[in-house]
């Protein structure tokens, strides 16, 4: 078992499946010759060739268009957006296609298409280079959301998006890409989608995150052992479906509930998470449920300090982490 | 039309008159879905009246079962053309569990079959242009020779999907047909407010294809022009950009008047040059059909059209509870 | 005072904005000679002429880029979808665009546009003519998200959203346009974006709705009235920014509170009304946080008895209020 | 070049030397914006170095102070042009609070001044050229003659807004400039690839309008182009579609390594005809200008430049806490 980086194992998952699965092919901008701006892509075309690894005109409904007509007549399509904020062009064929192909034929056609994307900030790249845009799917059945947060998920689930048969959303936090590195094994082996992963017991308070803030969040769980505060961490992994038996039995767990996110507050992930919890173990609940998240402004600016401040850290999640365990 | 220019295109008398069938069986069924919509039977319908002629024109150049469509809301005949049933399209009209395009969850006029390699389609208009350009790309990567028809209204050609598609193609070198049926209104917005210069078939130059325009109306000069573009396509040479000048013979849905934005007159106008009529009267001019020949296919034409409308109005609806299925793969699936 | 039904209130707001503001103009597909396929700009063309009745090309980014352009440039323009489900491939302009564009330039510029776009179902629509699209909005600060649910709340806040500095979504159900009557002054009055209202007062449960559902919601009441449970209802009227304080003082005053909307359960409106509430006010809850909303499926089919099956009525309602007054 | 052209063309010497002045000044602006990148004092930038001839030409064409301009992020010399400072340029590159483009909240590069009649753009390729032909539909709605020039590389001219923008003034005639500086890749993709046929000029009929291809590196032929389309679009004849073609001469931004796409060889030649060399070299032949006049220029620019790195360094940040403003209007304000 090797020690990879987060983007080494999204590299890794692609050139498996595509010397498994004829039909998987990558296509976007950027992600042949040049391997991908943040190099995901990178080797592929070598391996592949240019009819497996498509540099595409700058046309973000046509990548995802194409991908979709491609998905119907047999193949399995991953292509990447360079940026998760750029896919809004693809909103259209998404929402409209992809989610719905599926239900409006009532199962003759299906669209197994997975969209990669690079999201999140902390990076210095200002409001249209650090959004994340999960809240804009997960509201949307026929989608699956999908948030890796380590490069062992990352690869497994990324194997699992391919082998969907459901259009899957693969976000991936761009500050995860060279800053986590962890055991990757070189063979096949995926992680299911729809499942939380609990990343520390504990029995005080119960928070559920998600991507980079997942790091923070270990990281102030440490923090707050020191302290005597136990906090359970689960995973969300999956934003849609959601895995809704082990996020209220988390809750129910510890009876305290904070969900964190990098994203800004109001109807983000968080929202749901915390409404599910309330309508279905309410009772089990001993004080509020929290949300820490990004503050409610229409994207992350570029200068540093502002950065900054738009940012969670450890320290904000801890002091957090502390307000909900007093009660 | 030259008398004998059907033999000239290579076609044969069985040919033209199952061409003319199509166009027959295309008209009728949609007259009666206007007379159960005004009966309250179903709530909704968009019409092919007046495209008839276009799109068996362009379907006839394709091989069914080997090449693929992308269809639009108004290609009734061109479905057809491809296989699909009376009692199929009366099934989705009804919207009924058997109907075969969506089982009853699309409105009528949302075709789309994996048996008879028609790509499904929503109402988002454009959003097929660009799955053409997939599945042909889809095609290529196999090595098969499949050809992608895709239709849209000159009104969906303004929309940026269909630039990306035909761009697309276009770099590509891809085996699609971009089959504009213009018949110059957007609903009520007329060609002039619509396309800057006028013409969608001068855009295939901007992405590296050839642009023709074709009167729409006549049935083998659309199959002309199209024939040339498969062939094209089949030998790799890249994607054609086919505009068909046509109309449409009544409003632009069950819901719309068109009396608020088209005069009387023109719509008579445009009567007269209906490309059933057209092709009927050449036909009949060629000596491959009499009248007698015609008004017996007619009579066959409302028979089968009475059936399909007693099959699918006696087949049952979908079950309610079948409302939260098929949103995602049941189990996990071989696909 | 006339009385007028809905669609007629929102031209009678458009005609006197225009008469009252040289740089209120409407464009968008069919909104001209045919007054829009809904009729909502019947009579304008002829009142104010080809050059602020804009028939435009049909292409919806198009569209609201046009729009945005023109306020940029100090108009004050009202764009018209034809349906909201046709607003995805405007999504990049509104959420790129509209809505960064004060923030981005720290103030310099502002986008005073008015996107409106008939929404929801029950109408025979299918799936791409019923949807409710609100959720995929509230969650991207520098929009306002408005849906009102009288005749008299469509003109006022219809006016109200013309003149607000910030770009406002204001989607009309569709299914509201003939079927609700009311009196409408004929002349000036402004409803304010931002502020619920309050349309029957009660004490047992506390329940949320707009829209059309705020009907059924208010015939419920009725039918739960006659049983002896009094219903405190809650038109939010604005999704987004949230009347927080009057939320949380609604629910708080019963304890009770159940969301209802047309629009699909997960991560919809009620999700953050529901999240809000539990972070805000949790300790004045006598019951867990109850949402009534349309399944989690792609779109509303077109079938009458599938229609029927997802779409909320007075029953089903009912029901729900019942359930959750017996906590 | 003809050695007269630029008298030919109506420009007197001193318009041809501030031409110059402003290629020179954005030049040296990006050099060192690039040294104080890999020095660690700014996170990013994108270049604009190649792009000067076409941009400087082309804004020489329009009225400053009038017409307005919906740039794109390598449009340096066009926005010196249009009169922003290059203190104003660094203040944004340090992220300033002082930044007039977004106060220290965008990239580089995304410039906007409503003072400068600059509209501000984002990130996401392509959304300013439906912009631009908004601002122009509201001039002409209030009978100004305002042009409006937009900026945009080849690769965004494959976004469906483009096609949607440009359809939409075609049909309109709206004063607008589609000025497309096509340097061969988007990042890393060879224009073969991009654009079908290869030319996005050839697009412009599509739409009803003129598209001319021009050698972007020849200022004066940039220069002559755009002011026979402004022209045309202020006497109300509608817009035109220009393609200036140059090159890149430097990677595609701070994160870009271009050795991976591009040869050396290419990139070498590419600079023999740098347009700022060629410029200058004119200028010399022509006698506007002697070789020392070039020298004295460049060190007054370099001392502008340095000026403009101390005070824009020097300059504060925003306050972290504004990090919450300008979400809504404050108040109700007037609008
Ligand atoms: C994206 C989108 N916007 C708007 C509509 C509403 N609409 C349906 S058909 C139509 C007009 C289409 O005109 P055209 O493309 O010329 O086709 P035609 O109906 O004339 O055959 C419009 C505006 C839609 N279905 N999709
Ligand atoms: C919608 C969108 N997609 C992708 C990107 C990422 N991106 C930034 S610049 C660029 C290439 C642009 O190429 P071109 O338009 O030719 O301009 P050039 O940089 O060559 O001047 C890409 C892909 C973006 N900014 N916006
Ligand atoms: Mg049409
Ligand atoms: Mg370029």
């Amino acid at each position: 078992m090797a020690v990879k980086n987060y983007i080494e194992a999204i590299t890794d998952a692609l050139a498996l499946e595509m010397r498994r699965d004829e039909r998987v092919f990558v296509m976007g901008e950027d992600v042949g010759v040049r391997g991908g701006v943040f190099r995901a892509t990178a080797g592929l075309l070598d391996e592949f060739g240019p009819q497996r690894v498509l540099d595409t005109p700058l046309a973000e409904a046509g990548i995802v268009g194409t991908a979709i007509g491609a998905a119907l007549n047999g193949m399995l399509p991953v292509a990447e957006i360079q940026f998760v904020d750029f896919i809004l062009p693809a909103v259209n064929q998404i929402i409209s296609e992809a989610a719905k192909i599926r239900y409006r034929t009532a199962g003759d056609f299906h669209c197994p298409i997975v969209i990669r994307a690079p999201y999140g900030g902390g990076v210095h790249g200002a409001l249209y280079h650090s959004q994340c845009l999960e809240a804009l799917f997960t509201h949307v059945p026929g989608l699956k959301v999908v948030t890796p947060a380590s490069p062992y998920d990352a690869k497994g689930l990324l194997l699992s998006a391919i082998r969907d048969p459901d259009p899957v959303l693969f976000f991936e936090h761009k500050r995860c890409y060279r800053l986590l590195k962890g055991d990757v094994p070189a063979d096949d082996y995926t992680v299911p989608i729809g499942k939380v992963a609990v990343r520390r017991e504990g029995s005080d308070i119960t928070v559920f995150s998600y991507g980079l803030m997942l790091h923070f969040c270990q990281e102030a769980a440490e923090d707050l052992a020191s302290e005597g505060i136990s906090v359970h961490l689960v995973d969300l992994r999956t934003l849609l479906p959601l895995d809704r038996e082990s996020i209220l039995a988390a809750a129910s767990r510890t009876g305290k509930a904070l969900i964190v996110h990098e994203d800004n507050k109001t109807h983000g992930i968080g929202a749901e998470v915390a409404a599910l919890i309330s309508e279905e173990v309410f009772f089990d609940l001993d004080a509020p449920i929290m949300r820490l998240c990004g503050p409610d402004v229409p994207a992350m600016p570029y200068s540093s300090p502002m950065e900054k401040y738009y940012m969670l850290d450890q320290k904000k999640i801890a002091d957090k982490m502390r307000e909900l365990a007093a009660f | 039309m030259t008398p004998e220019k059907y033999r000239e295109l290579g076609l044969t008398g069985e040919q033209v008159r199952d061409m003319y069938r199509l166009m027959v069986l295309a008209r009728e069924l949609d007259k009666r879905t206007w007379l159960l919509n005004r009966a309250g039977k179903i709530p909704f319908l968009v019409s092919c009246q007046g495209h008839e002629g276009a799109q068996v024109g362009a379907a006839a150049a394709l091989e069914v079962g080997t090449d693929l469509l992308c269809p639009y809301y108004r290609d009734i005949a061109m479905v057809l053309a491809f296989g699909m049933t009376p009692t199929e399209l009366m099934l989705s009209n009804f919207a009924r569990a058997a109907d075969p395009n969506s089982g009853g969850r699309q409105m009528p006029g949302h075709f789309g079959s994996r048996r008879l390699g028609i790509l499904t389609g929503s109402s988002a208009v454009g959003t097929q242009i660009t799955h053409a350009v997939g599945a042909a790309l889809a095609a290529r990567m196999r090595g098969e020779t499949t050809v992608v028809m895709t239709c849209f209204g000159e009104g969906s050609g303004n929309q940026g999907e269909f630039h990306e598609a035909a761009n697309f193609a276009g770099v590509h070198k891809l085996p699609v047909i971009f089959f504009c049926q213009n018949n110059r209104y957007a609903i009520s917005v007329p060609l002039e407010k619509q396309v800057g210069g006028g013409s969608i078939a001068a855009r295939g130059q901007g992405y590296g294809m050839p642009g023709v325009r074709v009167d729409g109306n006549d049935v083998l000069a659309v199959y002309e022009t199209v024939r040339d573009a498969v062939l094209r396509a089949r030998q790799g040479e890249g994607p054609t950009l086919v505009e068909a000048m046509t109309y449409r013979l009544v409003p632009h849905s069950s819901d719309d008047d068109d009396s608020t934005y088209r005069s009387r007159e023109e719509v008579e106008a445009a009567k007269r040059d209906d490309p059933l009529l057209r092709f009927g009267r050449y036909l009949r001019n060629v000596g491959v059909m009499t009248e007698a020949d015609q008004e017996a296919l007619l009579q066959k034409t409302l028979a089968i059209v009475d059936a399909a409308v007693s099959e699918a109005e006696a087949a049952p609806s979908p079950a309610p509870e079948s409302t939260l299925e098929h949103v995602y793969a049941a189990t996990r699936e071989e696909h």
